[in-house]
């Protein structure tokens, strides 16, 4: 049991950290003085830098060489990401396409795929967005009722909406799962596509949160032309290329915990400069909320061990989300009772991150599904009795409707 | 032995609910949010329907009616989130009640032409021996505003701020707590005067009209009530703000359950789920638990005042927490719909986050259930 | 609105007083000095003191005269039991056969069993059990197994197991439900008997709880024999009379919230005691555990307001014992932890209390059924699917058999 | 980065468990509890499996493993609630370790020859500048022994008590901490001396052994050991105790999963249930996350010293919690029957119910994690 680097691994790193300091300087300033405030000036600047991390072997870590990554594990992907964090620069833009959109292409894309695509994704030169959740589909995934209708030229048409599209607003392309076939079995019948999103027919919406901000949108598509080799991974093998996309999601999550800046030092840090840290009704809650963050920075280790050895994580690497959601709804509760009203303020940190929780607690799956998942595959219980199995998924759209 | 509703009271609710459903109010709350425009006033349909004046006696021209059914009209107000400055007005004319000397100001009040506005005051507990106000931000508390020696007219100069204080803006009165000389007294200010600074402010649920007010040597009625009216009106407070949280869990409830009725997942209705049944009937437990505890609060105002701060403590205790819970269920019912700016959702989740701040917070009423359980304990 | 007494309420509250004031010496003493010890006298003393309520007029309160009751409300059989509480004397002994199983009988029994069994039932002279759950039918009570046969004279024989009951080890009478006929779907095939206690082949055994004391039995049936009209409610009605059982169960735990003693005021005066009531993680757990003890007190008031205006309290009313048992969970570890492992010691009536309440969490249906239950009948949510709708119990059983 | 176990580390388990599984430990618990019969005497099982010398340096006959090593075998006591006497006595050895004067004690201890037991010192927090030690009863804390000056042959006089010392009972020496002229040292105690008196004392769970120790006079020999190791011996006892909760905590798991697949209730087995479900896998979670910061623990013992305080106390916090859940849990599912005697979850319950108070309680180490993270904060 170790938590230092191997040699090979202390040589990566010493390359991140020579390569991050002699680059630094074109690294886009995100916050304090001098930094960019026009939206289309920071997506500009984090495209080119992402760029330059990709020259610097910083993105796509772990992508084949052949495809212009490192061909490293996991732990070298992490290193990467402490450096970057080390040296106070963003880290890339598109991490849901080189962290989970690239890696299903490379899975499942044709050849002509993987050299039109991989290269231009991973400079951040084309940014992907992931086209998966519907209104009335989330939990229940394959239930997408997104169309895509082939026409006699072999090409396709695509209707319908999708929604929770992080970065649609400005990326080249998505990677959209759509039904082609709805006479059979609802896993059975879908497709995985590539969609350029300047098609004609495709609008992306902001859809704003509790918080006022629109931190994700909805993609509507009518009658959007697509060729008829769009199709990623082969016509009605969809769900199994999404299951691929949803593995990396879940490699990302276990290792990222993080990411999402719910640090117990943070925390203290409002605490402190509130004089709270006396109030044993403080240290009580955030003993508690800094106790599970700190087993999830853990359990991201151990997750990463398991990479390392060639396991793929589990399901219960999804616990490590439930956990840093609950505790940081914790911490904002706390954080608010403390500082009072202002807590609230529209300009406060802590009212962005009150705001916030509540929608990520249910983004990527509802806990509910999470632990069904998890007490059915990791403990083995049996499954609930499922009235959807083996059913058209016609036959269930009009079953539905009726009872509504 | 009978905790039945009056003819009367569900006649009360019953119009109440008929008056609030003719404003969006719901709608309003979100455009209010994006400052689109401001909230609609809802102080004419109050007056009209003679809430103003539910708390003062008949001969003064109010209605002569008791905590509870001021409770009853709160409660529906918080089931659509309405802006109805009549927290702070109630609490203030309760106070104004109990004065000999402030009877000429109750006409007035009870009509709503001149509306009041309740400066909030901690009374004493079993670990806390004085009196205390809002303070603007962190921990703690603030003394109440201090009073100088009455002139022959029976006025006196206020010094001090008062933060946070629910429906302050656009009050013409101005009703609390001071201290002279190490003594709790009542005082009664008007707004319309240079020493008295309303200063408005937003926090997060924009149906909640709030005010920090500053005192300058502002002139203000000494008003001849006993102290007891001073402390039975923060309990009061607390009361009419347990009624509005629990108006409110009782509409998201009825909301989520539809939902899940018609929300379809994996073949099934989301509420044939237990993990949805669950949560919602945690909701109803809450809800229930907050009701009877209102039920506990308008039955001791007049009928047992020793137990009316552990009634009311209890009240808000049980219904913040409800709220809190239900709003956060409501959210994760709907799955990510539900905290999407168009949702109702949100509004819910806004109106519990900041309820639980206010009037010395949700945590501030459990400890006091503690001190008063003590006190009997200790007897 | 009112908490207080009518004149009619008041005259009667006035008679009870003035009967207890005149009685109360003759009432068994339980506790402090002079207290009775041996269980057999106990026993005795208490059945002897309820056949003294029953003609003060304190017991069988809603009964109706033709049997020995008062034909009052619910609201007076409130007042009896404040009355009793306040003069410090034990209540009846045998609440579950006056407050559950008379009531079953006066609605559903023969006109015989009325006669022979409700007068000793009162008085004390036979004291009832309730021989309903068995070990696989706990949360799905219709699933029981013990079997009743009829012979050929008419007359029934017995077999089979039941546990979780109260008083068996004492009682004469016990009101039993049996399957009469297994090809039937399951709540088809039930019907309701009288069984006596010291019938040849019945065995009681003391089942001990986590704190060591045998706070309910197991009875055996090994082939015991009963007669033609031993039946309560006719042969396949069994359902049908259980239900009026439960109902008045519901009844008795919707008033009862405060009679299991978990009251803030004695866990107060623990804390007080050990001078923790300035501790602020004190104040504010005892703060919740007090704000919803009280809140059941005015729900049982709710509730009583409704039975007095004839409604029958729906399935929500179990959700104060929900509340009740998890307050005094919180309670237990509030207590436990200001007093330290004494607290856990063996004489500890806080050790007592701590072990008993994970059991009662379940007893009378777990929370999880009652939730279920109350989301479908009081919410109007859908029901869970069923896969034991229509299916004859015998099939059932099968099947569950092949499943392990 | 590597927090795979060693393949020395997969045999230590796998070897502890195979020792474990010869002795009937669930079954003696309940009959110990029933007075019945005392605890089987597991300590030669330890000495066999080589365990006391676990932290003693090869060169006095130990193992000169690590505390993460320790942990291992923790976790496979506590997964089958079996009543050996390693917590007191590993804690003990690692100050005796750090003592340059107590060499010559190591190798008996580390056979198991002579068992040492750890007298708990809780050293001092950010809001709480004194050393202190368990209280018999109520809140508040003690202070340590009191030592007198150190006589020619380096040993000295001991006053004062200690409470609830685990695994004292039976122990051949006491190690721990006492005050002399406002400074710690550190002391070693033979218990066979008439100024040693050893009071057993059981408390709910027959499985941990507990005295109350008092020294009157008591000749102690003062350890030349750094203030460091005292405070790391409080640290290690904490996680220690984190490692066995979670042993328990699997087992607890294990069983009702079993049961949750086995029983059927509506036609379906009840682990088809959302309600049951999700309790079972909110077990997994606190359990995971437990035996995360078992890892971070065991690496901080000696890879980061700083942070161990942190690590332990975050272990004890989430691993208290997991074990009160589970057992909890365990009832709930298993219906009535989980709550008799004749069943095993009771044992657990009991488990979880005294471990939560010991060692200063599982509170007291969720505030050290605050203490330990505002110190880092106010860097």
């Amino acid at each position: 049991m170790d938590l230092n680097d191997t040699p090979e691994q202390a040589a990566y790193r010493a390359r991140a950290r020579a390569w991050l300091q002699e680059n630094r300087a074109q690294a886009p300033v995100l916050s304090g003085p001098g930094a960019l405030t026009e939206e289309a000036e920071i997506i500009a600047a984090r495209r080119k830098w992402q760029g330059r991390l990709a020259e610097g072997g910083l993105a796509g870590v772990t992508w084949p060489e052949d495809y212009g990554g490192q061909g490293l594990g996991p732990v070298e992907q992490v290193i990467a990401g402490q450096e970057i964090s080390r040296a106070g620069v963003p880290g890339i833009l598109d991490a849901i396409g080189v962290g989970m959109l690239g890696p299903t292409i490379i899975a499942h894309g044709s050849e002509e795929q993987k050299a039109r695509y991989l290269g231009p994704m991973l400079h951040g030169e084309e940014v992907w967005c992931q086209l998966f959740s519907e209104p009335a589909a989330g939990s229940d995934l394959a239930a997408i009722q997104t169309r895509a209708r082939r026409a006699e030229d072999g090409s396709w048409v695509l209707s319908g909406q999708k929604v929770w599209t992080t970065n649609a607003q400005f990326a080249s392309f998505g990677l959209l799962l759509a039904r082609t076939d709805p006479d059979v079995p609802k896993h059975n019948g879908l497709t995985m596509f590539v969609v350029p999103m300047d098609a004609p027919g495709v609008t992306v919406r902001g859809l704003r949160q509790i918080s006022g901000e629109a931190e994700f949108n909805e993609v509507f598509f009518d009658e959007v032309h697509l060729p008829a080799d769009a199709d990623v991974g082969g016509v009605g093998n969809g769900w199994r290329t999404a299951l691929t996309t949803l593995m990396f999601e879940r490699v990302t999550i276990g290792l990222g915990g993080e990411g999402l800046g719910y640090d117990p030092l943070r925390f203290a840090r409002a605490l402190l400069a509130a004089g709270a840290q006396r109030d044993p009704l403080v240290r009580k809650r955030l003993g508690e909320i800094a106790a599970e963050l700190t087993a999830v920075r853990f359990t991201g280790y151990r997750v990463l061990t398991a990479l390392q050895q060639g396991q793929i994580p589990g399901p219960e690497a999804g616990l490590a989300k439930v956990t840093t959601v609950n505790s940081a709804i914790a911490a904002g509760d706390l954080i608010a009772e403390v500082l009072g009203p202002d807590a609230l303020a529209s300009e406060s940190e802590w009212a962005y991150m009150i705001s916030f929780l509540p929608g990520l607690k249910s983004a990527g799956g509802t806990e509910e599904i999470l632990r069904n998942t998890i007490g059915e595959r990791v403990l083995g219980l049996p499954a609930e009795p499922r009235l959807d199995k083996g059913v058209p998924f016609s036959e269930l759209r009009a079953k539905e409707t009726a009872a509504q | 032995m009978n905790l039945a509703l009056s003819d009367e009271q569900v006649m009360l609710r019953e119009a109440a609910r008929e008056a609030l459903s003719r404003v969006k109010t719901l709608e309003a709350a979100r455009a209010a949010l994006d400052g689109k425009q401001s909230l609609p006033d809802l102080w004419p349909t109050a007056c009209e329907a003679g809430w103003p004046g539910l708390l003062i006696d008949e001969q003064h021209g109010g209605a002569g009616l008791d905590a509870f059914d001021a409770m009853l009209v709160a409660e529906e107000c918080g089931r659509v989130l309405a802006g109805v400055p009549l927290l702070g007005h109630l609490a203030a004319t309760a106070i104004l009640s109990a004065a000999a000397n402030a009877t000429s100001f109750l006409p007035a009040n009870a009509s709503g032409e001149r509306r009041a506005a309740y400066l909030p005051a901690r009374p004493p507990a079993d670990n806390d021996g004085a009196w205390s106000t809002e303070r603007r931000s962190g921990l703690g508390r603030e003394p109440v505003p201090a009073v100088g020696p009455t002139d022959g007219d029976g006025h006196a100069a206020v010094e001090g701020a008062c933060a946070f204080v629910p429906d302050a803006p656009g009050a013409a009165v101005l009703v609390g707590a001071g201290e002279r000389d190490g003594e709790i007294v009542a005082f009664a200010a008007s707004s319309e005067q240079p020493g008295v600074q309303i200063e408005p402010v937003t926090r997060y649920d924009a149906t909640r009209s709030l005010a920090h007010v500053t005192f300058a040597g502002a002139q203000a009625v000494i008003l001849d009530c006993p102290i007891d009216a001073l402390a039975s009106a923060w309990h009061l407070a607390q009361a009419l703000l347990a009624a509005e949280s629990i108006g409110a869990v009782a509409s998201a409830l009825e909301v989520t359950v539809q939902y899940a009725k018609d929300r379809y997942t994996f073949g099934r209705a989301i509420g044939s789920y237990q993990a949805v049944k669950h949560q919602l009937t945690e909701v109803l437990r809450r809800m229930e638990n907050g009701r009877s505890l209102l039920y506990y609060a308008g039955f001791a105002y007049r009928g047992a005042p020793a137990e009316f701060p552990l009634a009311a403590a209890a009240a808000r205790c049980v219904a913040g927490g409800a709220l809190d819970y239900a709003a956060r269920a409501m959210i994760s019912i709907h799955g990510g719909i539900g905290a999407t700016w168009e949702h109702d959702a949100p509004l819910y989740f806004r109106r519990a986050q900041l309820s639980r701040l206010l009037l010395g917070g949700t945590e501030q009423a459990t400890g006091r259930v503690a001190g008063e359980v003590f006190a009997l304990a200790a007897r």
